[in-house]
């Protein structure tokens, strides 16, 4: 079991702020976000609009990157600050 | 090389920024940017814009920030100040302030701030409008803007 | 457009130019230059620094940057402030600040009118040290950095 | 006769704010330099260094520019305003 932190228009989507996910760890990004997006179409539908952003321990990275039991893993939008 | 970081609800004494921006004896320029709420987006009265972020990562992303503009020019000392929480039209968001002693180093450092801080620091905005509510897009001249530095 | 253009012997209130910079209900962002007396040059401690202008041409040259701006970008307010007289290390001398719907727009803007400034405005720096007086040169790169907007 | 303004280093070099010059007007930009240079060592320095620039009715013009009765014309070394 891990937990996602969700913001902005994810978390409102969703309706939660934080995702209870039972995937096994470590899994590559990828994985988990085809994990959640299985269960919450507004997750599927930003992934497929590619305005799904993934960071692991603050740090925005890629499909490839590896979840590691322990991290901390958020799903958001893409920015908009400034 | 010395900063001032900060995220808040509050905005800050712009003058007192500016004092200490330009107080080192080696400083011949200072620039800065100041964002603000407009009252008007996509052809709507904005009445309200709020802004939440991811705590945790934004000063870990503005500090970065910070560090590659160090690396990139002699900078003197950087100013980033955001707000978060509700905003009203004519408020100020963001002040984006960097001194060097020349002119150039200043400019293009503030600039590489402001655009890199648009597309990587974890802040979202909300616009209340007569319509309702809605989260604002990310602009793709933004992307463009910020892959311009690499 | 609206603009404020001074050649003074004093200084502004900063503050106040920044509020009517952004007052305007387009204005998004605001970007301003301040340039200061630095404490050394060429490795010299300066006590003063002198300018010089020919009053008569000096607005000429500036409001014919401030229509050139404006032509080039949309912008909103524009200030233009040149001390001259005899100034001491850490003195302000110069504030451009523009604002603008976007940033882009007022980056750009800010930078071009103080490289244009600095290569066409009839301004003349004569600084003071412990070897005596002399005149600044011109530097290359400010020519450069002018003609980068041609 | 007409009268040049001087400004700057080379305004303290000649000694005075301004030059009368005794010269046929109308005339080239180019003449006028030279029959001042002529006069004037620290002017013919500051052309050959490329350092002079010269302004008619408050614009920078070039050599072959006609200055015509009536102009201000006036000598200055590159600007360092700023």
């Amino acid at each position: 079991m891990m937990n996602v932190l969700l913001f902005a228009s994810l978390r409102e989507a969703v309706g939660q702020e934080t995702l209870a996910v039972d995937i096994a760890l470590p899994c590559r990004v990828e994985a988990l976000k085809q994990h959640i997006a299985d269960q919450h179409p507004s997750i599927a539908t930003a992934q497929s609009n590619q305005a799904l952003l993934v960071a692991v321990n603050q740090m925005i990275v890629g499909n490839e990157h590896q979840v590691e039991e322990g991290d901390e893993v958020a799903f958001f939008p893409p920015v908009t600050g400034g | 090389m010395a900063n001032r970081l900060n995220v808040a609800h509050h905005w800050l004494d712009v003058a007192e920024q500016l004092a200490w921006l330009s107080e080192d004896s080696a400083a011949g320029a200072v620039v800065n940017f100041i964002g603000q709420v407009r009252r008007q987006n996509l052809d709507d009265d904005v009445a309200a814009l709020t802004l939440e972020h991811y705590p945790a990562m934004t000063k870990h992303v503005l500090n970065g920030l910070i560090e590659q503009a160090e690396q990139r020019w002699p900078l003197i000392r950087i100013v980033i100040h955001h707000r978060v929480g509700t905003l009203r039209p004519g408020d100020p968001i963001v002040f984006v302030g960097v001194s060097s002693a020349h002119r150039d180093a200043a400019f293009d450092a503030a600039r590489f701030l402001m655009d890199k801080l648009k597309t990587q620091a974890p802040f979202w905005k909300k616009e209340t409008t007569s319509d309702g509510e809605r989260w604002l897009d990310a602009r793709s001249c933004d992307e463009d803007a910020a892959a311009s530095w690499d």
